[in-house]
């Protein structure tokens, strides 16, 4: 604990230093300072509060006072378990992405205030840091906000461009939004508990209150996680932030949307036990979302948009592990609650790591191409065989593919949810096999979305100029990626140790678990030996390839044209042409436009066939919504018509009005 | 003697201004008034805390009784004092360049010429409204404060028409008829209290302490009567929707600094007004009569507000309607009570910085852009970075979001709303809240954000006089919103348990 | 007394109706001054608790003065200053309008009486109903009449309905103060004869009716 | 079934050595069908001989990762398959849920090869990584429906490792459907659809075809060539073998007391799935590529259908 509080001190330090400094006129010598001082603090503090994380147990409960001043709530902080394991990615990414936004800043950024950028970036960390930890309604609602309003000013660090300013309003709007519910619900868990602090000793309450929070926080940190009809902005947020920023968000701040709900439920005492649609509602919104994300991730064509949904999967996922949880625990199954908990936990985890390492990347093919549309890409892989490495790992990490950390979360999910033939109750069996095979489709279209993102952005042939002769990243840049590449494979094998880690987070007691989670260990051990068992194979196959090809005549030669002898990087498969087998089956619940144009005739000269997936949801819905609450607004400024006599008459017409509600009774 | 100077002190050096001619002597007697008043406003909530605490202190009287401040009154007489001070070093570094702008202007909208009122008439009326705003905030005679809120009328219509063209013209008249009218509707107000109580009368000046301690002898109706009236009649100068309507106009037309003024200090001292027929119903037990009309009211302003904030292209339009909405806020809390009405007194200390925060940067914006569409003012952030940077602060503290003082505020309010029990309210007070969020977040951000206009003057200086007063204004709405000092802290529970908690 | 009372009130309610009757200013300014003469009559007409006759005198004469003379004096100025004495009638259909709403205020006030429990004959009768009725024509005419010197007329003659209201209240203690509300009004209406004069020189006109370039 | 070691790693060999057989003995019944004399039945193994001898020719455009397509996609049927109960002897690996390993290493090494198949910047092998990535996502859930039903046979939370392709395979079905559950009788059906989807056979696929427009699988490899050429044959064998085991995991009732006689008939069943799948092949016609969607929705709903008359029970 009191490493952590050190470098939750650090980040406080660092932050009024940056802020300092944004204040003044940005001179070279400031901005160098800035430069090296603002990364350098919020790493150091990243590793301090790491360290601090696995000082002691993993699942104990630590307190700390925080002083305050407030006439509202109160400093309350605790460590434990459940919000180490969610601090876990804040401290591992935000020391990840300051260094790697330390690296493409540090040439780029004429004009702009980096003292601001750093400043918002070290108050969103440590936002983080204390919401994942306070212990007090008004201090974690007010830790939420920070954190909340602080990516707000990260996002439209390039407000020049129109597309930027629109995404940061539509962040700034959803968050807003969903900090609204929250005040509804922590106000109403004040007045259920009495006291501020009440929620977080947990509540005891009436199935319909329950519900009711439980409600208002689905909502309320549904937004912020981006779960399925809440998870507009993201799409739009994450490919006008900087990609440090990005990834920082995609893999540590939604989380703490998940924790949100998460922490909710393990406060709330239900008398009867949890209602039952509790859990399900759970795992239908996840499944929800986890469709939802990857049907649209796969009609994509930006690249960082294609992450920013495959993030709305993830989190589908991850909620899924949390409904599944749910349900074991009301049906009584432990084994199944503990599948379910301890798939969501994993599951965070990894997809911090992963889905870190993607930004970054695609952080630096913006940073070499300029632009992150696939159908303007190719052929980088030959040009940064790094960096196309880095992203091979995490794509291949992020479709759960053994022996990568990926598939551990979803492993044990599919598990648990497998679990469910033995339960003796028809309908929560078929519930959960239904869910499980919507699983299977889900992982089985993300692997065919990043086969097309890793597949077209980085093999074949570049589409163009700017693609063939990319601006190369710098050994600063690619340092940083190593991190989470790293954790990729290193968490993918050390899944027991990991498993072991989040089990004692877990909202169960421990002599519950431990029936369950010995065998599941033990599982995960399995695969860890058949993934090392494969590299071993993977190993011998290269070593006999390369031994057959050494004796034998080989040349290197163009693609063969199948007769086509003049083959162009135009010929090449597109983004667009090998979503089109997915756009067939699913074209309703993608929302895919398809633009396609052909002269006529038997040898058409001219084709073009694309296709776009924008967000219906934000078109069809949001957009007309605020549309109408504008006009509505509109109509009615009728009675602010600029006539003083109408206004005289309004007084007399609410006096009289008064009078006669005063009097007439 | 202290307590007098409130009054006389701004009162002399006005007199004194209209004399005054060189710049300098003007600028000084200035700011002597407001540190002046500033001593002495704080010296009389000294000496009357201590007299609350401890009955060997004797409590400030003066003018036979006339004045007798209690601490309700001073919260919004410190209120006063420090935006009037904010006000007035802004206003040094703001006349100074209008003086050294051409006599003749002209109008950037519809390009018609006009002049400026003489400066020392200006400076003059500012230093009289002060003493009206002391006036109000200090006596505890109905009257006098009837007397003293009129005044304010009186002496801010000029202020608003400082610019003396075609559109300040008009919003002066709408403000003074409307007011006018309003408060005449409150005197009456004032009558029917004298009716409840008749035939008995209070024998001294302190008419509060013998209302509220005669009050279960009065009749309920004329009390009732009474408060329609006052709520009518102050709401109006409050900005109470639909009473508000000549606000926007004045707070547009009016240089920054009187809008800073009218919407920080004068909207409370009309506040008070009501606040003090609340104190008497809340004695006479038709607290809930009274509370149910301020909710309603406080309800009806906020969604008011949010209709005309959405889609308002006007930035200083904005703010006055925003100022509504807080009226709003203000009165739902005082009206719900228990610890809502120390969130009020919250709400009430934090919107005063705020909006005079705003209102300040808003005439920067203009002073720079020569626009009061938000449409055509874009990049504030790259030509004047500090304003763009307390201008989005401004409009996250406006909104109620963290680390701001109006959040601790709001969510007290909002904690009481569902304390008790009363759903309906709180889901309409959160939707509202976040309506005008969304309508407030697009212009500003809009003006903040993007690529400078071509037409734009080349640059604007930022000085100690056009953003120090909003940068400490900025701190310490922040300072509210992460740390209460005690003192503040019991002044204003205070303040709270005398306004019905 | 109470006859003469009677006819007294019965006048104010006549010259009530008058005002919202009349089309030109000039008669109208004589009609508010003849109402302040009223004033002042039952001023010193109506039974009060605890004021003493010098008291009284005092307050009237200082509202002959203000009211009787000081008022129409600064009202003509202004009027001859804008130039609008000869040519001051106003063809409005509005003003049928405004006798009934006049007729409903009276009846709306009458109602009011009678849910109001009056204390020991604060009033005198028909003095609370004529006294509303005044402040409400008042308002009546301030939402009527376009021309911003009709508007101020209305505000003045809302003005003395609220001081009859306060008449029977009076007492020794309270004259300063009924001298600094009358000493206010007079401020009052001459900030607005100011702004008026600044109205015409601007527009041209003092139809405040064209006031309508702030609106949303 | 005692999860004897010895068989287990006999018939680990038998599939290794015998695997290349499959194609021929397909290959074999269809020529026999359209009356010719075909090739012969250990054509394959000449093939991948040679291929192994030869050199290779590399495309330009490419990089680490086309070499690393024939790699995976062996190493990983060489690591799926031993999860398996390979002629009818539970796997010494087996474990709770070792059936989600087996699928997502498959996965990865179809990953890879359609990968290989983007890194040559063909359009030709795009169009086949693209229908491949596709229709691999939507067999998914049918496998997955299927091992659910065979897990719910059997369901039992008190069966240690029920969750397993060892316990899911090794007889019980076969000894349930002869206990009247006729339902159970969909599954061979649906898994040797996806047999064919995943194998890319006819009607699914043509391997033979000479129309790279209307291949998925074939078309993918059309630039590997060597050893590179002989492992991704060799892994399809591999593959074939694999789905081919399922299949004769479900229709073999564990009823045999000696070992070496059950791996006998498990290898007799395997060699007749391949007959079966030469049959199909040769009486039945490609569907259009749009049916393919259709097809797999069936067999999805059919594997759904069977794993609620399951559950019902």
């Amino acid at each position: 604990m009191e490493l952590f509080l050190v470098a939750l001190a650090l980040l406080v330090l660092t932050a009024s230093f940056l802020a300092a400094a944004s204040l003044v006129p940005q001179v070279p010598s400031i901005r160098l300072c800035v430069h090296i001082a603002g990364p350098a603090g919020i790493i150091l503090a990243c590793a301090l509060g790491m360290a601090g994380l696995f000082h002691g147990s993993w699942g104990a409960v630590v307190p700390w006072q925080a002083p305050w001043g407030l006439p509202l709530g109160g400093g309350a902080l605790a460590l434990d378990g459940l919000s180490r394991c969610f601090l876990l990615p804040v401290f591992g990414l935000g020391a990840v992405c300051a260094f790697s936004g330390a690296a493409s800043l540090f040439h780029h950024d004429i004009g702009h205030n980096i003292a601001a950028h750093w400043f918002f970036y070290t108050l969103l960390v440590l936002a983080l840091a204390l919401v994942l930890t306070a212990r007090d309604s008004v201090f974690f609602l007010i830790s939420w906000e920070l954190m909340s309003l602080s990516p707000f000013f990260l996002i439209e660090f390039d407000d020049h461009e129109a597309s930027v300013r629109e995404a940061s309003w539509v962040y700034l709007v959803a968050a807003h939004l969903g900090a609204v519910v929250l005040l509804g619900f922590f106000a109403l868990a004040w007045h259920m508990g009495g006291s501020s602090s009440a929620l977080f000793a947990g509540l005891s309450l009436s199935p319909a209150m329950g519900s009711a929070l439980f409600v208002l926080a689905l909502v309320g940190f549904g937004a912020k996680a981006g779960l399925a009809p809440m998870h507009i902005w993201l799409p739009e947020a994450h490919p006008a932030a900087p990609s440090h920023v990005s990834a920082l968000l995609s893999g540590a701040m939604i989380n703490a949307g998940l924790y949100g709900i998460f922490r909710t439920y393990t406060l709330l005492d239900i008398q009867g036990g949890t209602p039952a649609w509790w859990g399900w509602c759970l795992l239908l919104l996840g499944l929800g979302s986890a469709l939802t994300g990857i049907i649209k991730a796969s009609g994509q064509s930006n690249l960082k948009r294609l992450l920013a949904y495959s993030s709305v999967e993830n989190m589908g996922i991850m909620l899924m592990g949390l409904g599944t949880g749910l349900i074991g625990m009301q049906t009584g199954h432990m084994g199944i609650a503990t599948l379910g908990f301890a798939a969501c936990l994993i599951h965070m985890i990894n997809h911090a790591a992963f889905k870190g390492l993607l930004f970054l990347c695609a952080g630096e093919i913006l940073h070499a191409v300029q632009t992150v549309r696939l159908d303007l890409l190719g052929g980088l892989q030959q040009r940064m065989p790094l960096l196309g490495a880095a992203f091979a790992v995490g794509a291949a990490a992020i479709i759960c593919l053994p022996p990568l950390n990926g598939f551990a979360g979803e492993f044990v999910l599919a598990l648990g949810l497998a679990t469910g033939v033995t339960l003796p109750q028809m309908e929560i069996q078929l519930g959960l096999l239904a869910a499980l095979t919507g699983l299977a489709l889900v992982s089985g279209l993300a692997a065919a979305t990043f086969a097309k993102a890793y597949g077209i952005a980085f093999l074949g042939e570049p589409r163009t100029r700017l693609a063939a002769n990319p601006h190369l990243p710098t050994a600063y840049n690619l340092v940083p990626l190593a991190f989470p590449a790293a954790a990729c494979l290193g968490l993918g094998l050390a899944a027991p140790q990991l498993f072991a880690l989040v089990a004692q987070a877990l909202p169960l007691p421990q002599e519950v678990l431990a029936p369950h989670t010995a065998p599941l260990r033990a599982s995960l051990h399995t695969v860890v030996l058949v993934g090392l068992a494969g590299m071993g194979i993977v190993a011998l196959l290269v070593l006999w390839r390369r031994h057959l090809l050494r004796g034998a005549y080989s040349q290197k030669n163009s693609t063969w044209g199948c007769g086509f002898q003049k083959g162009t990087a135009r010929i090449q498969y597109t983004d667009a042409s090998f979503t089109d087998p997915q756009t067939e089956v699913f074209s309703r619940l993608m929302g895919v436009q398809v633009q396609s144009s052909m002269d006529k005739g038997y040898f058409p000269a001219h084709a073009s066939y694309s296709i776009e997936a924008p967000d219906r949801l934000r078109l069809r819905l949001y957009a007309p919504l605020f549309d109408a609450v504008r006009r509505l607004c509109d109509a009615c400024k009728i009675i602010q018509s600029g006539r003083i006599h109408l206004y005289i008459l309004y007084m007399l017409a609410t006096l009289v009005a008064l009078l006669l509600w005063g009097f007439a009774a | 003697m202290v307590l007098l100077l409130l009054l006389l002190l701004p009162l002399a050096g006005g007199t004194a201004m209209l004399f005054a001619s060189s710049f300098t002597l003007r600028a000084l007697l200035l700011m002597a008034v407001a540190l002046g008043h500033n001593i002495c406003s704080l010296l009389t909530t000294r000496q009357t805390l201590l007299a609350a605490g401890d009955p060997a202190h004797a409590a400030p009287v003066a003018l036979g009784g006339v004045l007798c401040p209690d601490v309700l009154g001073l919260v919004f007489l410190c209120l006063a004092s420090a935006l009037f001070t904010a006000a007035s070093c802004y206003a040094i570094g703001y006349l100074r360049d209008e003086d050294a702008k051409a006599p003749v202007r002209r109008h950037f909208q519809d390009g018609s010429s006009f002049t400026n009122a003489p400066q020392q008439r200006f400076l003059a009326c500012l230093c009289f409204f002060l003493a009206a705003m002391s006036l109000v905030t200090t006596t505890q005679h109905l009257g006098a404060l009837w007397v003293g809120i009129e005044v304010t009328t009186l002496t801010s219509a000029p202020l608003i028409y400082f610019h003396r063209h075609k559109e300040a013209l008009e919003a002066t008249w709408k403000y003074l008829m409307i007011c006018s009218v309003g408060i005449a509707l409150a005197l009456l107000g004032n009558v029917l209290f004298s009716i409840a109580f008749y035939p008995e009368a209070p024998q001294d000046h302190n008419q509060m302490l013998y209302y509220i301690s005669h009050a279960t002898k009065a009749q309920p109706a004329w009390l009732k009567a009474a408060f329609i009236f006052l709520l009518v009649g102050f709401g109006t100068k409050m900005g109470l929707a639909p009473l508000h309507n000549w606000l926007p106009d004045a707070h547009s037309q009016a240089p920054s600094l009187v809008s800073a003024l009218l919407s920080g200090a004068l909207l409370n001292c009309a506040f008070l007004g009501i606040l003090r027929g609340h104190q008497v119903l809340n004695a006479a037990g038709l607290g809930e009569f009274s509370s149910g009309l301020l909710v309603f009211f406080g309800l009806l302003s906020m969604l008011t507000a949010a209709l005309f904030i959405v889609g308002q292209g006007h930035y200083k339009r904005l703010l006055a309607y925003s100022s509504v909405e807080h009226m709003g806020i203000l009165a739902l809390g005082v009206g719900l009570g228990g610890a809502a009405v120390y969130g009020a007194m919250l709400h009430a200390v934090c919107h005063s910085l705020t909006k005079c925060m705003l209102f300040l940067l808003a005439g920067n914006v203009l002073t720079h852009y020569h626009t009061l569409s938000s449409y055509d003012v874009r990049g504030m952030r790259w030509t004047m970075p500090i304003t763009a940077c307390l201008w989005a602060g401004g409009f996250l503290a406006i909104t109620g979001s963290p680390p701001f003082g109006l959040f601790v505020s709001e969510f007290s309010i909002l904690q009481h709303i569902f304390t008790t029990e009363r759903y309906f309210v709180g889901a309409a007070y959160l939707v509202l809240l976040a309506v005008i969020f969304v309508g407030m977040s697009i212009p500003f951000l809009r003006m903040v954000q993007g690529v400078t206009p071509p037409a734009t003057p080349p640059a604007f200086k930022e000085t100690v006089f056009n953003v120090g007063p909003c940068a400490v204004l900025g701190l310490l709405i922040v300072t509210l919103g992460l740390y209460m000092p005690p003192w503040l802290d019991s002044f204003l529970r205070q303040a709270a348990h005398l306004a019905g908690e | 007394m109470a006859t003469v009372l009677q006819i007294a009130i019965i006048l104010l309610l006549l010259g009530n109706f008058a005002m919202l009757t009349a089309n030109r200013l000039e008669p109208r300014i004589r009609l508010v001054s003849f109402q302040g003469a009223l004033l002042a009559a039952l001023l010193l007409l109506v039974p009060q608790q605890g004021a003493n006759l010098m008291h009284n005198l005092l307050l009237a004469g200082a509202i002959v003065l203000i009211k009787v003379i000081g008022f129409p004096l600064l009202l003509h100025r202004t009027l001859h200053k804008v130039g609008l004495a000869s040519h001051s009638a106003v063809r409005g259909s509005g003003h049928k309008y405004a006798v009934i709403s006049g007729m409903c205020c009276l009846i709306f006030a009458l109602w009011l009486e009678t849910r109001l429990p009056f204390a020991q004959e604060i009033y005198p009768p028909l003095f609370f109903p004529a006294a509303l009725a005044t402040l409400f024509s008042g308002l009546i005419m301030v939402v009527g009449r376009m021309r911003a010197l009709g508007q101020v007329l209305g505000y003045l003659v809302a003005e003395n309905g609220i001081f009859l209201l306060s008449m029977p209240l009076m007492m020794e203690s309270s004259t300063w103060f009924e001298l600094s509300l009358l000493l206010d009004v007079f401020v009052a209406v001459f900030v607005m004869g100011i702004a008026i004069n600044y109205i015409s020189e601007t527009f041209e006109s003092i139809d405040v009716g064209r006031f309508c370039s702030l609106r949303d | 079934m005692m999860p004897t070691a010895l068989p287990f790693w006999c018939s680990f060999a038998l599939a290794l050595c015998a695997a290349p057989l499959l194609p021929g003995i397909i290959n074999r019944v269809k020529a026999k069908f359209a009356g010719r004399q075909g090739k012969p039945v250990l054509q394959l193994y000449y093939d991948l001989a040679k291929l192994l001898r030869k050199g290779a020719v590399i495309s330009t455009s490419t990089t680490w990762v086309f070499a690393a397509g024939p790699v995976l996609s062996l190493a990983t049927v060489f690591v799926a398959l031993p999860l398996l109960p390979l002629g009818g002897f539970a796997s010494p690996f087996a474990f709770q849920g070792d059936f989600l390993l087996a699928a997502y290493v498959l996965g990865l090494g179809r990953f890879f090869l359609i990968l290989a198949a983007l890194d040559t910047g063909s359009a030709f092998e795009g169009m086949g990584a693209s229908r491949e990535a596709a229709y691999a996502a939507l067999a998914e859930p049918a496998l997955f429906l299927c091992f659910l039903t065979l897990a719910g046979l059997g369901a039992d939370e008190h069966i240690a490792l029920h969750l397993s392709l060892s316990t899911m395979f090794t007889g019980t079905p076969s000894l349930a459907w002869l206990e009247a559950r006729p339902e159970v009788l969909l599954l061979p059906l649906v898994l040797f659809l996806l047999l064919l989807v995943e194998n890319c056979r006819i009607p699914i696929d043509d391997p033979n075809t000479h129309l790279e427009l209307t291949m998925i699988h074939e078309v993918m490899v059309l630039d590997h060539s060597g050893p590179d050429l002989a492992f991704i044959h060799y892994a399809a064998a591999l593959k074939l073998w694999f789905f081919s085991a399922l299949l004769a995991g479900i229709v073999v009732p564990a009823i045999f007391s000696n070992p070496w006689v059950q791996l006998a008939v498990n290898s007799a069943a395997i060699a007749a799935v391949a007959v079966l799948v030469g049959v199909t092949e040769s009486i039945m016609a490609r569907v259009r590529l749009p049916r393919i969607a259709q097809l797999l929705g069936g067999a999805g709903a059919l594997a759904a259908l069977a794993l609620m008359l399951t559950l019902i029970r």
